[in-house]
């Protein structure tokens, strides 16, 4: 369980303010290569920008003290122009362009290179209203909580599954439309581990707000260990209410949507719960994953998360019990 | 001295000449007098804006604090949506078609415009488009996929009701609307103008308004031919943009900012013509740089149908593209960086007076530099690539918006008010609301440059308690509030001013241009007689005759002359 | 310097083109330098580096961004800088035909208009374009070039209307804004008007080519080296195929634009200051 | 003056609509392979024949205002009639092109091209059924006889509106009808 450890004691280690505050997913606390070019791209364009500002803030109020109308003043001088003046109206932001223009054109290649053509490392598609990942060449599919290694060069493919969703990680750099019907690519060179919080940011839908993303950046043998326990199928030791869960869950129409593997649940529409209680949140980032939250989910999906897919079945508090220990116990 | 010159009468009466005032509302209802459709234009956006006001400050309750329970999602969804879609379609765009309508045919010396009923019809069938979106509240369920309606999403197995369909149909017909008026305001320009005013005697609100025509006439269609596409596929089961049965998201969106791109400049053109009066006006100077204000219109306009894909950096559409609008874009920064230079020009030197409508201009100045300058960092494709779609984009549209359009516009109300209304405002109540709408709306917005960069996605309907969102949220919904607060200030003011207002002159800002030449409020008929005009500020001409423009060659009044 | 920069052609065709444009200059000015040369000369010194330099040969054999270049400094550049440089006093036998020019298009611009945009899209048909390229069969350009013979009667005449027409399109389309005889050039607004519209029609081109499917306008002959010029073209030259065709598009789409969009606020400026109309100094009483 | 100034203006718009729609066609059409399956159901030699009688209108058309400035009432009479029948028969030909297929099951909802062709040709037919309506009150006018002022700007206006139909038609024609045959014939 090292990989849960050594998060679990990065979130829960005691910070500052300030400290909390360098977990804001911030593209000026970039974690990877990508973000770190844009970051400082972004510094030079604010120093620039703010210069401008300056000067035109400082100009006015010169303007606005020194020629304030007096009472008793004539007509000023009529002047209507100045070709000095009008040569640095357009030369100096001209200037300003193709300075920025050489800055952004480098750092886009630098940023986003072509698809190399290669095996992607993950899979990414957004769903109404949660995000799955899948790593091509293992078994492992999550939802919404997503495992990157750290410290190698790292090719993800932005899919969506309905409509277009935004993959956007601060830390990690450029955000990337999830289109129905294309792909596109993103590359992240992840330096620093840790959890970096996103959100999609393209409008999807009632619950866009809660499409939240989270991804975990571990070293690459945690990393490791991690795809390989995703890949297993679910084979937890059960105890007798929560094989009735499992009883319960494969005699209901809940199969047809979501994916357990291992049996026979198999649906795609919904998040695949095969390892559901290893998530430290659950609805993409709505609300932490606990026994609780899960049985006020199911009891009523559409007051907990309105506008989610999933419907609202009619369950006796007692089935509803017994599928909360089921799944609870889906480490 | 100058001789006025006789004004041609039109060849046929003019319409409505026999509606007078004993007829109360139905004067107003059936009129097809420029002034008055000015006016009623002036007075829906002035409605919208107190209707997407308040849907703005429901929402900014919601986002109050974190995990708000206050508004369901499907009803905040709604409510951004209608809240960008009127500011845009119903309050910006007839604002300055109102301005325009109202002021076109007295600044060019016209008795009206170039087809009155057309006018009226324009007006008219804008404000049903209006009311018609507004029925989508009963009749289902207004539209919730975003002022920009992405595709698939607005496809009818992703929203249902019937609120995008009121949408298209809503904007179709304002849509119809606004490109009418626009061709009426280009014909007019081009055949009414009195015989003497060149075209380049022309005041910088008129060349800003002919650009703008020009702009609207080009821009429309694309909106209209998507709004057309998207009823076929919600009502007819196509397949244009619906992406589960081979349709192209993407075409939705190149449709739909070949218009709204162009779109920013529409609304933000004529208010750039309406600064450049009151700069004049109230700093006592002639405009610094006629030609390169003019000019850089002409740029911004024709730059604008160029840049529309820097909307989809975020899209995927490779390098290639990517680069090449990411040019275009910056090179808008130019044109636009100049005019800011030629106001502050204009201001230097003169002997400036800080009335209300002033005090706006000065302030968009600062404002509009905000967002400019904010813009260009979605021009720089890495930096869009993180910003784009965050609350850092609300920010800067807000500050191009607001701080652009709309204060300008608000400069202008004020400048044009005592020749609208016959009456003074006061000016003490127009600080008030100038510094209480100022402070809420740089408390509102400026923040949300913040919120975007730490983070925040738009179009959120809640959002996690994480460090800085609450404080940045809270401030920006005390700011909303304020400027809540301000507009009933400003509504204050417009019940006092015409009922206690003193009487307005002709022309109590020395105004430069020939509306000011008539009464206030001006006659059915604008004018008999003008004088003939030999510079672009004629009033001041016939006012100032020691100075005069009208004695100096062309180097002189355009500021040309080689420097030796 | 980059060995590619060695790659000048020379063919008689061009030579021949350029000796004409001199001569006939010469003829209409009486054989007296007027005001303007310079700028006819720049217009023929931009032609002769459109025909000779690397830019031919790389456009001719494996890259369709430089055809592109190619195409629009011959019509956006070179034919504006020529109509720009036409003698002002032009001597007898060419007075009557200027004249008779610039009456023609102060009726009828469109004219010009359609055969400046026509040319363009003409050039950019599929067929058409790809005739107008080095033939992989042959193994050389097929034109009287200096370095070998002329295989192909057909495709060299393509080779010689393809210049010739894009110049004399250009100047067709720049006549009727640019024209030697003021009086008879197009009110300037309308000219802003004139330029905007050819600039979206030039932009649906450039879309065109720029969403077209990878492929439809590349039909360069893979690996074929002409004169061993692959070899010493930089790193990543000749760009992919379909990223060669989305930058031809795109350099046809905004900066092609941009010429357009350049002409007419110069146009509108210099209208705006400029002295010779009548009437804009009240009389002063 | 100034009515022909807006409808050139109009006219103008209009087409950056027209080129929308075009635009979306093309891009359903042609990217990223040609679909002959679905061009090859279109009748090129009806349609064509149908596209020569609407083009010959706008040569009646002509014929009509050059009646109109010569001030002879009658042809201007005939000249205008023979507009409106022809652009009738086109209207009728669109509408057997339709019938046909549909009656092959080609719907507007069948697919990505027949939406977008039946978006372009039937906004262009809807324009061609508001000219014909427009052409029926000047032709009423015509008869009433209030058409005898030859500096009347009424004709000519209608004129531009006409033509443009046409024109649009001559591109829709080439790009749906034509151009796929062309380009599935030469060997690209």
């Amino acid at each position: 369980m090292g990989d849960q450890n050594s998060v679990d004691e990065y979130l829960s280690a005691p910070r500052s303010y300030m400290e909390t505050l360098s977990m804001l997913p911030s593209l000026l606390r970039p974690a990877a290569a990508q973000a770190d070019r844009i970051a400082s791209l972004t510094a030079y364009f604010t120093i620039a920008a703010l210069l401008v500002l300056t000067i035109v803030i400082g100009l006015l109020i010169y303007i606005v003290v020194r020629f304030r109308a007096r009472p008793g003043d004539a007509e000023p001088e009529q002047f209507t122009g100045n070709k000095v003046v009008e040569g640095f109206m357009i030369g100096v932001p001209t200037l300003l362009v193709i300075v920025f223009m050489y800055l952004t054109l480098d750092t886009m290649a630098d940023v986003l290179p072509p698809d190399s053509g290669t095996q992607p490392d993950v899979v990414i598609t957004g769903h109404r209203y949660w995000w799955e990942a899948s790593y091509p060449g293992t078994k492992a599919i999550v939802a919404n909580e997503i495992h990157l290694p750290v410290g190698r060069r790292l090719l993800l493919h932005i899919n969506a599954a309905d409509v277009i969703h935004d993959w956007w990680v601060p830390a990690l750099g450029a955000k990337m439309d999830a289109i129905p019907g294309r792909t596109n690519h993103l590359w992240v060179t992840i330096t620093k581990p840790g959890v970096y919080e996103g959100a999609c940011s393209e409008f999807c839908g009632a619950q866009h707000a809660w499409m939240r993303i989270k991804v975990v950046a571990q070293p690459e043998p945690e990393f490791r260990d991690w795809v390989a326990r995703k890949a297993q199928v679910a084979n937890p030791v059960l105890s007798a209410s929560a094989q009735a869960g499992a009883a319960f869950f494969s005699r209901q129409p809940c199969g047809s949507c979501h994916r357990i593997r291992g049996t026979a649940a198999t649906g795609a529409v919904g998040p695949d719960l095969t390892h559901f209680a290893s998530r430290r949140t659950m609805l993409a980032g709505l609300m932490e994953n606990n026994p609780d939250n899960l049985r006020q989910w199911l009891t009523d999906p559409q007051h907990v998360k309105p506008g989610a897919l999933m419907p609202r079945f009619i369950y006796p508090k007692d089935s509803i019990n017994v599928l909360v220990d089921y799944l609870s116990s889906l480490k | 001295m100058i001789t006025d010159v006789e004004l041609p009468e039109p060849e046929k009466s003019l319409p409505g000449a026999t509606v007078n005032s004993d007829q109360g509302l139905l004067m107003w209802i059936s009129s097809v007098d420029h002034k008055q459709i000015g006016i009623m234009y002036l007075l829906m956006a002035l409605f919208y804006l107190f209707v997407g006001g308040l849907l703005a400050l429901l929402m900014r309750v919601q986002l109050l604090v974190p995990n708000n329970h206050f508004l369901a999602p499907d009803a905040y969804n709604q409510l951004f949506t209608m809240h960008g879609t009127t500011m845009i379609f119903f309050v910006l765009t007839p604002a300055i078609l109102g301005l325009a309508v109202y002021l076109v045919p007295l600044q060019i010396g016209a008795n009206e415009m170039a087809f009155p009923r057309l006018n009226a019809f324009s007006f008219w069938i804008s404000l049903f488009g209006g009311l018609l979106l507004y029925f989508s509240f009963l009749a289902g369920g207004a539209p919730d996929a975003g002022w920009f309606s992405y595709a698939p999403l607005n496809q009818t197995q992703y929203s249902a009701s019937p609120g995008i369909d009121y949408y298209c149909i809503g904007l179709l017909l304002s849509g119809i609307g606004t490109v009418a008026t626009a061709g009426n305001l280009a014909v007019t320009i081009i055949t009414l103008r009195t015989p003497s005013m060149q075209y380049k005697y022309m005041p910088v609100f008129v060349w800003m308004v002919f650009i703008d025509s020009f702009l609207i006439l080009a821009a429309f269609p694309s909106l209209n031919a998507a709004l057309a596409m998207l009823l076929i596929d919600r009502q007819l089961d196509g397949h244009f943009f619906n992406t589960d049965a081979g349709g192209s998201a993407l075409l939705w969106q190149h449709l739909f900012w070949l218009f709204g791109h162009p779109e920013v400049y529409i609304v933000v053109l004529p208010p750039f013509g309406v600064l450049s009066e009151v700069f004049q006006v109230y700093s006592r100077k002639p405009i610094f740089g006629y030609p390169f204000v003019v000019g850089s219109g002409i740029a911004i306009s024709l730059l604008a149908f160029g840049v529309w894909v820097h909307h989809m950096f975020a899209t995927g559409m490779g390098h290639t593209v990517n680069s090449f609008f990411a040019v275009s874009s910056m090179l808008i920064g130019i044109p636009t960086g100049v005019k800011v230079f030629n106001w502050l020009g204009t201001m230097y030197g003169g002997s400036i007076r800080f009335t209300t409508g002033m005090l706006f201009a000065t302030a968009f100045l600062v404002e509009f530099t905000i967002g400019g300058l904010s813009g260009i960092s979605f021009a720089i494709v890495p930096i869009d690539w993180q910003l784009t779609d965050t609350y850092y984009v609300v920010a800067h549209l807000h500050y191009v918006f607001l701080g652009g359009s709309l204060f300008g516009l608000f400069a202008g109300l004020f400048y044009w008010f005592p020749k609208m209304s016959g009456r003074m405002y006061s000016e003490r109540l127009g600080n008030w609301f100038f510094w209480l709408f100022v402070i809420g709306f740089n408390l509102t917005f400026f923040v949300q440059h913040i919120l975007g960069i730490i983070g925040m996605p738009r179009r959120v309907y809640t959002y996690p308690a994480l460090a800085g969102y609450s404080a940045l949220n809270l401030t920006s919904s005390l700011g909303a509030f304020l400027m809540g607060l301000s507009m009933l200030v400003f509504l204050y003011l417009l019940y006092d001013a015409l009922k206690r207002g003193k009487r307005a002159g002709d022309n109590p800002w020395d105004g430069y241009t020939f509306e000011w030449l008539t009464s206030s409020p001006p006659p059915l008929k604008n004018f008999t007689t003008l004088p003939p005009v030999y510079s672009f500020r004629p009033v001041h001409d016939l006012n100032h005759p020691e100075i005069g423009d009208y004695k100096k060659p062309d180097e002189e009044k355009y500021g040309t002359k080689d420097i030796d | 310097m980059m060995p590619v920069m060695h790659y000048w052609t020379f063919d008689l065709a061009s030579l021949a083109i350029l000796l004409a444009l001199g001569l006939l200059y010469g003829s209409m000015a009486g054989w007296r330098r007027q005001r303007g040369a310079g700028l006819y000369g720049a217009g023929l010194v931009l032609l002769a580096l459109v025909q000779f330099s690397p830019l031919h040969t790389l456009a001719l054999t494996c890259s369709m961004s430089a055809h592109m270049i190619g195409h629009m400094l011959l019509l956006l550049v070179v034919a504006p800088l020529l109509v720009l440089g036409l003698p002002r006093r032009p001597t007898g036998w060419s007075a009557t035909h200027i004249d008779r020019l610039s009456a023609f298009f102060s009726t009828a611009p469109w004219i010009g208009w359609l055969m400046g945009l026509g040319t363009m899209w003409f050039w950019h048909i599929p067929g058409t374009y790809r005739a107008s390229l080095a033939h992989g069969d042959t193994g050389i350009i097929p034109l009287c070039t200096l370095a070998g013979p002329s295989t192909d009667w057909a495709a060299n005449l393509i080779h010689l209307v393809h210049p010739i027409s894009l110049v004399m399109a250009g100047v067709c389309f720049a006549w009727p804004l640019l024209g030697p005889r003021p009086s008879q050039r197009m009110f300037p607004l309308t000219g802003v008007l004139y330029l905007f519209t050819a600039c979206i029609g030039c932009s649906l081109l450039g879309m065109l080519i720029t969403f077209a499917p990878a492929g439809s306008y590349y039909p360069y002959v893979p690996g074929q080296s002409y004169y061993a010029m692959l070899s010493v073209l930089p790193a990543g030259w000749p760009a992919e195929p379909a990223v060669d065709q989305q930058m031809a598009g795109l350099l046809m789409w905004v900066p092609g634009c941009l010429i357009y969009l350049t002409g007419a606020i110069s146009l509108f400026i210099h209208w705006i200051t400029d002295d010779d109309e009548a009437g804009q100094i009240a009389p002063v009483h | 003056m100034a009515q022909k100034t807006l409808i050139k203006l109009i006219v103008g718009s209009e087409t950056i609509f027209f080129l929308a729609l075009l635009m979306a066609f093309v891009y359903f059409s042609y990217v990223p392979t040609l679909n002959p399956r679905l061009v090859s159901r279109l009748d090129l030699t009806s349609t064509g024949l149908f596209t020569v009688l609407l083009l010959s209108s706008s040569f009646t058309f002509w014929r009509a205002e050059v009646s109109f400035r010569r001030g002879q009432t009658k042809q201007l009479r005939l000249w205008l009639i023979g507009t409106v029948v022809l652009g009738i028969v086109f209207l009728f030909g669109q509408g057997l092109e339709y019938r046909t297929l549909f009656r092959e099951q080609l719907t507007i909802s069948q697919g990505t091209f027949t939406t977008s062709f039946f978006t372009l040709t039937g906004f262009h037919g809807l324009h061609v059924l508001i000219g014909l309506i427009i052409l029926s009150i000047v032709i009423y006018l015509a008869f009433l006889g209030d058409l005898d002022d030859p500096d009347s700007v009424l004709l000519p206006s209608v004129g531009i509106y006409w033509h443009f139909v046409d024109a649009v038609w001559a591109v829709v024609f080439m790009v749906v009808y034509v151009l796929p045959h062309v380009l599935a014939d030469s060997t690209l």
